[in-house]
């Protein structure tokens, strides 16, 4: 099935949520029928802690245009203190990417926990206004990922 | 001979690139590298350029094939060959030279299309080097500084204010004639002093006067098991600056990238000195640095003259003695095996 | 290359009414290694789960990827269904089509086309699955318990009971905790030494039960099932084994202007002491910072009138290492230092105490024998007032943010009892709501209000301030009439939060168990899972986990000790699967991973390796998989990659990334 | 109206439990018409003509007790500023006018008082 | 500096010769002043230990690899102040014995970079001669001179300490560090640019990287037993900057790999053949962490711990990225 056959530009967007807090927020949002775009999608990690700066780099690669993480609230982490590693790891990789001139908003670190499903749809619906009005990934992506318009 | 004013340059290279892409030596962002000529862009008469001219023929990355699956079926599509027409100036004696080897390379059977293609469709223009510097030792690989006659399609020389210009081969002529109009004729008067006072400079060169006699194609046995290598070897820190300033290294991996497009083969240069060199699935067969080091050399100074009529694989520009980041170069290993003498 | 099935639900309508099950099914049949793919109306059904299994045998399933519902629904039925079909179960991945897509889009294809590329991003996952095994442990059958109060000791008796060696780790000399401090316990009013005692007693006559009183925890090493445990045990200075208790030397010991802690320094205790007299075990001890002899290497009172030969100067602290299969924490509470609350005069007046030295005024072998007496003239007072949330449900630094969740019931038992022993009392509470949630709590209160006519009145006190008369003024407010109280007493009792032990957090982190901002230790789930900690092999029993009351710290400490049975009936645990692995061969020994795990489950070793036909030796690390718990922080910290997380891994990751860029 | 309070006070009204404290500490409180842990609810309800006419406004020491004293950092005492400066800009800046001083004089009155009275109630 | 050679030479003789030590990693004199190797010497092979204001390598990394070959006996390695820093943290990390080593701390007063002398047109250079303030230059062309100062290694202008945090003794004097400029303030620099000229300025730069793996190789804290870009398994190797992306992967992963554990030895920028300022990327991040995360110096202390491995519960949340100015 071709993706995005209509000519409107729509953003791609990873979420890495964490099993135990985030993971279940999204579940909850569902739950709770809270829409959010369908242009996020996400993928299951045990805890933020688990999320290497690769993956993050590999999305936009990819063409990924925004790539969010999401974690237990610090001090809630499950397995104790993975999202405070987590956070010092992103804070360093956002940071490099800024100072390489890409665009910071195009990354975001949100604690979400397992109760706020609302607070999950709402951070994905500002992610994906964000990166929409950002436009498309140009600076960090590999052409040869390109969708070529056939 | 011909001459055109050096305050003219630049109506020469805007006549060339009228019918062909013209690629010469650029400063951008403090290095001199070959790059492609537009309006405006300045040419750099800096001795070496940091990457050698091999480029051109040889990029470092190079798409061959590509393949997209549609359903479980999977569709090849070649890359075109490319057809562009180019013009490479200011190409000094030991990066011409360099094609040559190259094209003993790529050039024999099984003959590389993309290569050849390259090659057949380019006029190489070199220039003589009026100030050779200590890292300079083509000399010992034959080539002359003054007159790179010899693998070029058209010599120049800057001396006065002029830029001299001599076509030497076919396609060189054929330049030259498409050309002429902003070239005026001229005799070879400073041409020849200019020659002169370069092969003066030549005499003063440092390493100008190595001996190659312990190299040669039949000197396997000999060098093979030389103790010199551990020594050599010992600081090599296993990083292809060497190689891939080298102007002669020729080494290439294939690989594939798997792209949301589908797949892409590519070739992208490669280094002996590299731990994951003609890495196979038993491991690598050179595993210490040791090896990869003797490998390189003895590449280029034994088993590529026994494979081609004693030609040696290096040309002397010098560039590994400036770039190592540990300052082993040729140079040494050929003094160390008596080459000083 | 994988053979995968995909099984697409409807849910009903759940799913199906958004996303177009067919073109899912269409859409994934064409992606690498799916050989099979069907839809069904409801796959966890049983004949769903035929339809899995079916397909499974059938087509030589090695993967399969349920497009369904949040795998925290049912990922553990389709692994069931899987092992059952002869598949393992770790070789089953989930899509979410149903929280993550058809239940928050409204567009059709919009959320097809969703669907299509979760459910290729779960494919792409299983194309590099490997069939995983849960490893096994073996169970040492003997449990340790931290704090000997009464969540400790009832927590320790009923493991003792259903046949558990256990020991008991209290930090001061005798058992028996906050509870032996108490006079009366609410709402039944009975004694508290008269039902605490026969549990001390019983603890230590236990036969599967082993005091190490004064006794701290010093290191714990291990995991669930396996703990190495080091206990310290301090020097008493008196050979517990020759000590009757006679308590001469308590009596004879010269340096008496010491506080004494178990009377809330209201008196005095010699520097060689039993806290009090029904302490277990029933052994002096030598107070090294108040003892004369230690001081000045004079007086050895003590020694001469010991008739035992008890006394030993020279004892040193003995540590004892043992193993264990699971620890009950039970560290309990202080009360909170009420000396920043000024305004009140706890500093400056002796006739302004805590509950807790109301408690001991009023106890028969408390600093008074239990006559209820102002503490700055030993008169019998007239007035007293009571004032509640002293610390407990503030937001500013010197407050907890929390209810202390026992003053209500305590204060209004105090304020009974008194009203009941000396009905010339006047006793007046200062409250700012009275919750007494609770059997027969509401009506203990009621009968205090409605019986004993204790005056409740609704407001704070703003200060408190002493009269000339050497009375206390009180000025507070009445919300109720809303107008300003002035009262003049002899006492104002605060109320004072309870907190955690300050010990608690060294603990917490010997054991890696969580702690909350507040210091109390974090439950695994504070619902379904409120007596063990996030920490697989610890469990949680009394006020460590939260402020409770006896009843519910009884009933907590026997919920904890059960949990502890229920592990140690166990002769093998089943330990996670997904547990990170390290390369040997790409380890270079850095010991990032190490430094970043919270389960210290990464060891190093100096091991040969053969790299490739180089053998060396190389420090490499070793994961216990016993202890690792999958979180993968590991993964990130190690620059080579060499450590990967099983389930999870880069690959894994990636390709999902990649499935979903596509 | 009661979110220009809340603004300006910086406070949010809604953290007071009813605990009385302030009231409890007030030495002005026998003064007052409404009393400090009144302001908090009626901030909240909206009841912000009452307070507005309150007396307690002019009689509040700015003392502080029961900024110190509040348990729930509601500090009362800001809020009675903030509405205090809700008169004031109601009144265009009349409050005390220079000829109310004469009669406000007595010999222990510091000169910084007045000052500061100007500076406050003035604007 | 001649006086210091002298004394290098010399003990690294006694040293050897009352069996302190069995083996001796200095510098190996070449064809030119500037072109030395580093090398191992033994009894033997001392002649050609040479030191001069060209010894900007830093030896320390080669510790790994000797440390596991050394059976008996110690390393000798001569270590400048900035080199002392990668030895502790190759101590913290466990790559290196310190049993195993003995450490001469050698002062230093900046080292030389021979393509600075090159940039100021001094062509065909054969000897140099460092008067401690000018330098004699013979070249093919004839004698020139130049100032010290001008061409001095990019590193060795930001010295960030001219102290020996790790040695067994002291060689020459003691040199001030009064002269180093702000090691922070390129990055500063382009921290005030938009985005937009930063992501011009490392295209420009980036672009020239021909993936040779120089700033790789030599760095002291790459020294994984497999680089992630080596190891098809990774899901990351590559071997060349077949498009922009790879360049930016290759060489914000290096940064992020020895995030917290660079001690700004500044040996990737002094060997890329393209003289890309990498520095700046680790800078960037020793910047971050001293300004998010407190002050720290990795190598300062053996057996610290790096910020990236540890944490405190009131951290910096990412967001500060989002909220700092110039987009």
């Amino acid at each position: 099935m071709p993706i995005n056959e209509n000519k409107e530009w729509k953003p791609l967007i990873v979420a890495f949520c964490c099993n135990w807090c985030s993971y279940a927020g999204a579940d909850l949002a569902g739950t709770s029928r809270l829409s959010y775009p369908a242009e996020v999608k996400i993928i299951k990690v045990p805890c933020s802690c688990r999320v290497n700066p690769m993956f993050i780099l590999k999305a936009f690669e990819r063409g990924a245009d925004g790539v969010i993480m999401c974690g237990c609230h610090p001090g809630d982490c499950h397995y104790s203190t993975g999202n405070y590693y987590a956070r010092r790891r992103m804070t360093m990789l956002f940071s490099m990417l800024d100072y390489l001139g890409i665009d910071r908003q195009r990354t975001r670190v949100e604690w979400v926990s397992a109760a706020e499903g609302q607070k999950f749809a709402a951070v994905m619906n500002d992610f994906a206004k964000t990166i929409t009005e950002l436009g498309e990934n140009v600076k960090l992506g590999d052409l040869r990922c390109k969708k070529q318009q056939d | 001979m011909y001459y055109i004013e050096k305050a003219k340059l630049s109506e020469l290279f805007s006549k060339i690139a009228e019918n062909r892409s013209l690629y010469l030596p650029v400063k951008k962002n403090g290095q001199t590298n070959f790059a492609h000529w537009e309006e405006g862009t300045e040419y750099c008469d800096d001795l070496k350029t940091v990457k050698s001219a091999k480029d051109h023929f040889f990029p470092q990355t190079e798409s061959l094939m590509h393949f997209k699956t549609e359903g479980k079926k999977i569709q090849i599509n070649q890359d075109k060959i490319p057809d562009e027409k180019t013009v490479l100036f200011g190409v000094r004696g030991c990066d011409a030279k360099s094609f040559k080897i190259l094209d003993s390379v790529f050039m024999s059977e099984p003959q590389d299309a993309f290569y050849t293609a390259r090659r057949e469709n380019s006029v190489v223009i070199t220039t003589a080097c009026s100030s050779p510097d200590e890292a300079c030792f083509c000399g010992v690989f034959g080539v002359d500084p003054a007159d790179p006659k010899a693998d070029s399609d058209v010599v120049t020389w800057f001396a006065g204010d002029k830029l001299y210009w001599e076509a030497v081969s076919e396609k060189g002529e054929a330049l030259t004639e498409e050309i002429k109009d902003v070239l005026s004729s001229s005799d070879e008067k400073e041409v020849e002093e200019e020659k002169a006072r370069i092969s003066e400079i030549t005499k003063l060169l440092p390493l100008n006067n190595m001996s190659l006699s312990a190299f040669g194609g039949d000197k396997t046995d000999a060098l093979f098991n030389a103790p010199q290598w551990d020594k050599l070897s010992e600081a090599c820190l296993g990083c292809g600056s060497c190689t891939f300033v080298c102007p002669t290294c020729q080494c290439y991996d294939v690989r594939d990238y798997n792209g949301a497009n589908g797949i892409q083969r590519y070739r992208c240069w490669d280094s002996c000195m590299f731990s994951d060199f003609t890495m196979m699935a038993h491991g690598t067969n050179r595993p210490t640095q040791k090896q990869r080091f003797r490998q390189r050399f003895m590449h280029k100074l034994v088993y590529f003259p026994a494979n081609n009529n004693g030609e040696f694989s290096c040309v002397g520009c010098g560039r590994c003695v400036a770039r190592c980041p540990i300052s082993m170069n040729i140079a040494k290993v050929i003094k160390s095996f008596g080459g000083d003498k | 290359m994988q053979r995968i099935g995909v099984f697409v639900c409807w849910c009903g309508s759940n799913i199906a009414a958004t996303v177009d099950v067919d073109a899912v099914v269409e859409a994934v049949k064409n992606e690498p290694g799916v050989c099979f793919a069907k839809n069904y109306q409801y796959m966890c059904s049983e004949a769903g789960q035929a339809l899995i299994k079916d397909a499974i045998k059938e087509h030589n399933l090695t993967g399969i990827v349920v497009c369904s519902c949040s795998p925290r629904m049912h990922e553990a039925t389709f692994r069931k269904t899987a092992e059952q079909a002869g598949l393992n179960p770790y070789m089953v991945e989930i899509a979410n089509i149903r929280e993550h897509c058809s239940w928050i889009h409204k567009d059709m294809k919009e959320a097809t086309e969703k669907a299509v590329i979760l459910a290729r991003a779960a494919i792409a996952k299983v194309n590099l699955n490997a069939p995983l095994q849960a490893g096994e442990s073996a169970v040492t059958k003997r449990a340790l318990v931290i704090g000997g109060g009464i969540a400790g000791l009832q927590s320790a008796i009923d493991i003792a009971d259903a046949g558990y060696p256990v020991d008991i780790v209290e930090k001061s000399p005798t058992i028996g905790g906050k509870m032996a401090q108490l006079d009366k316990t609410f709402p039944t009013l009975d004694c508290a030494a008269c039902i605490l005692t026969p549990k001390m007693v019983e603890a230590a006559q236990h036969p599967n039960i082993t005091l190490y009183t004064y006794s701290e925890v010093e290191e714990v090493k291990g995991f669930v099932g396996n703990f190495n445990v080091k206990i310290k045990k301090k020097a008493r200075f008196v050979d517990s084994t020759k000590c009757t208790g006679c308590a001469v030397c308590t009596a004879k010991c010269p340096s008496r202007k010491g506080g004494n802690e178990f009377n809330c320094n209201l008196d005095t205790r010699g520097a060689v002491y039993i806290p009090f007299a029904q302490a277990v075990p029933n052994v002096a001890t030598i107070d090294t910072e108040r003892c004369i002899h230690f001081k000045t290497g004079k007086c050895g009172i003590c020694q001469k009138v010991c008739s035992a030969g008890a006394i030993d100067f020279e004892q040193k602290d003995e540590f004892i290492e043992e193993k264990y299969g699971a620890i009950v924490v039970a560290t309990g509470f202080e009360i909170l230092d009420v000396t920043k609350f000024d305004e009140f005069q706890y500093t400056k007046h002796p006739d302004v105490v805590t509950s807790l030295e109301l408690e001991r005024i009023m106890n028969a072998a408390g600093p008074t024998k239990g006559t209820l007496l102002r503490m700055s003239n030993k008169e019998h007072p007239h007035d007293i007032v009571f004032i509640q949330c002293v610390g407990s449900r503030g937001n500013t630094c010197r407050d907890k943010t929390y209810c202390s969740k026992i003053c209500c019931m305590y204060t209004a038992k105090h304020a009974m009892l008194i009203r009941e022993k000396y009905p010339d009392v006047n006793v007046h509470v200062f409250y700012i709501d009275v919750r007494t949630p609770g059997k027969n709590f509401d009506e203990f209160y009621r009968r205090a209000v409605e019986q004993y006519n204790v005056d409740y009145i609704k407001g704070m006190v703003g200060k408190v301030w002493e009269k000339e008369n050497g009375r206390l003024a009180v000025q507070g407010v009445d919300l109720i009439s809303n107008r300003r109280i002035m009262l003049e007493t002899d006492m104002v009792v605060l109320a004072a939060a309870i907190q955690p032990s300050k010990g608690v957090r060294n603990i917490a982190t010997m054991l890696t168990a969580s702690i909350d901002t507040n210091d109390f230790l974090t439950e695994a789930h504070p619902k379904l899972r409120p007596v063990e900690s996030p920490t697989a092999g610890v469990f949680l029993s009394g006020v460590c986990q939260g402020p409770k009351d006896i009843p519910e710290t009884v009933s907590q400490a026997g919920a904890a000790a059960v949990k502890v049975v229920g592990l140690l009936a166990k002769d093998k645990l089943v330990t996670n699967p997904c547990t990170a692995t390290p390369n040997e061969l790409m380890c270079n020994g850095c010991s990032s991973c190490a430094r970043v795990c919270p389960y210290g489950a990464i060891d190093y070793v100096e091991k040969e390796v053969n790299d490739h036909g180089k053998r060396e030796v190389r420090r490499l690390a070793t994961v216990n998989s016993a202890l690792c718990q999958g979180c993968g922080a590991c993964t990130v910290a190690c620059p080579s990659g060499a450590m990967d997380l099983k389930g999870f891994s880069n690959r894994q990751i990636m390709a999902e990334v990649d499935a979903i860029c596509r | 109206m009661s979110e220009n309070i809340i603004r300006i006070s910086g406070i949010n009204p809604r953290q007071c439990m009813k605990c009385g404290k302030c009231s409890a500490t007030c030495p002005a409180f026998d003064e007052m018409d409404v009393h400090p842990h009144q302001f908090a609810s009626m901030v909240v309800e909206g009841r912000v003509d009452e307070l507005l006419a309150s007396e307690t406004l002019w009689k509040c020491l700015s003392c502080f007790a029961c900024v110190e004293r509040c348990p729930r950092s509601v500090e009362p005492a800001k809020l009675i500023e903030a509405v205090r400066d809700c008169v004031i800009r109601q009144k265009g800046g009349s409050y005390l006018s220079p000829d109310d001083i004469p009669e406000k004089l007595d010999s222990e009155l510091p000169q910084q008082a007045l000052m500061a009275a100007f500076r406050k109630y003035r604007k | 500096m001649q006086k210091t050679a002298g004394l290098i030479k010399k003990r690294a003789l006694e040293l050897l010769a009352d069996g302190t030590v069995t083996k001796v990693l200095g510098w190996e004199e070449g064809d030119f002043i500037y072109d030395v190797t580093p090398a191992f010497f033994d009894k033997e092979t001392i002649d050609s230990l040479v030191f001069s204001s060209f010894c900007g390598s830093n030896l320390s990394k080669y510790l790994i690899k000797a440390c596991k070959e050394q059976t008996e006996g110690k390393i000798l390695v001569f270590l400048k102040p900035c080199d002392t820093f990668s030895f502790n943290q190759l101590l913290t990390e466990h790559r290196i014995d310190r049993e195993k080593v003995y450490v001469v701390g050698v002062e230093c007063k900046g080292m030389l970079d021979i393509e600075k002398i090159k940039a100021l047109g001094i062509n065909g250079v054969t000897k140099v001669i460092d008067n401690g303030e000018s330098l004699n230059i013979k070249t093919i062309y004839g004698e020139k001179t130049c100032e010290r100062s001008e061409v001095l290694l990019e590193k060795c202008t930001t010295c960030k300490s001219k102290e020996l945090v790790v040695f067994d003794e002291v060689l020459g004097e003691k040199a001030e560090n009064e002269n180093s400029q702000d090691r922070f303030a390129q990055v500063a620099a382009l921290e005030a640019m938009t985005t937009e000229e930063r992501y011009a300025f490392w295209q420009g730069e980036l672009s020239k990287c021909i993936r040779c793996n120089a700033c790789r190789n030599v760095c002291p804290a790459c020294s994984c037993m497999k680089c992630v870009f080596d190891n098809i398994q990774s899901g990351v190797a590559s071997k060349s900057n077949a498009d922009t992306f790879e360049e930016k992967m290759f060489h914000i992963i290096r940064a992020f790999h020895v995030a917290g554990r660079c001690t700004d030895c500044g040996e990737c920028s002094r060997v890329c053949p393209q003289g890309i300022p990498l520095h700046l990327l680790n800078r960037k991040f020793i910047k971050d962490i001293n300004e998010l995360y407190g002050d720290y110096q990795a190598g300062e202390e053996a057996g610290s711990r790096a910020p990236l491995v540890n944490f405190t519960f009131d951290d910096a949340e990412p967001s500060v990225i989002h909220e700092r100015g110039n987009s």
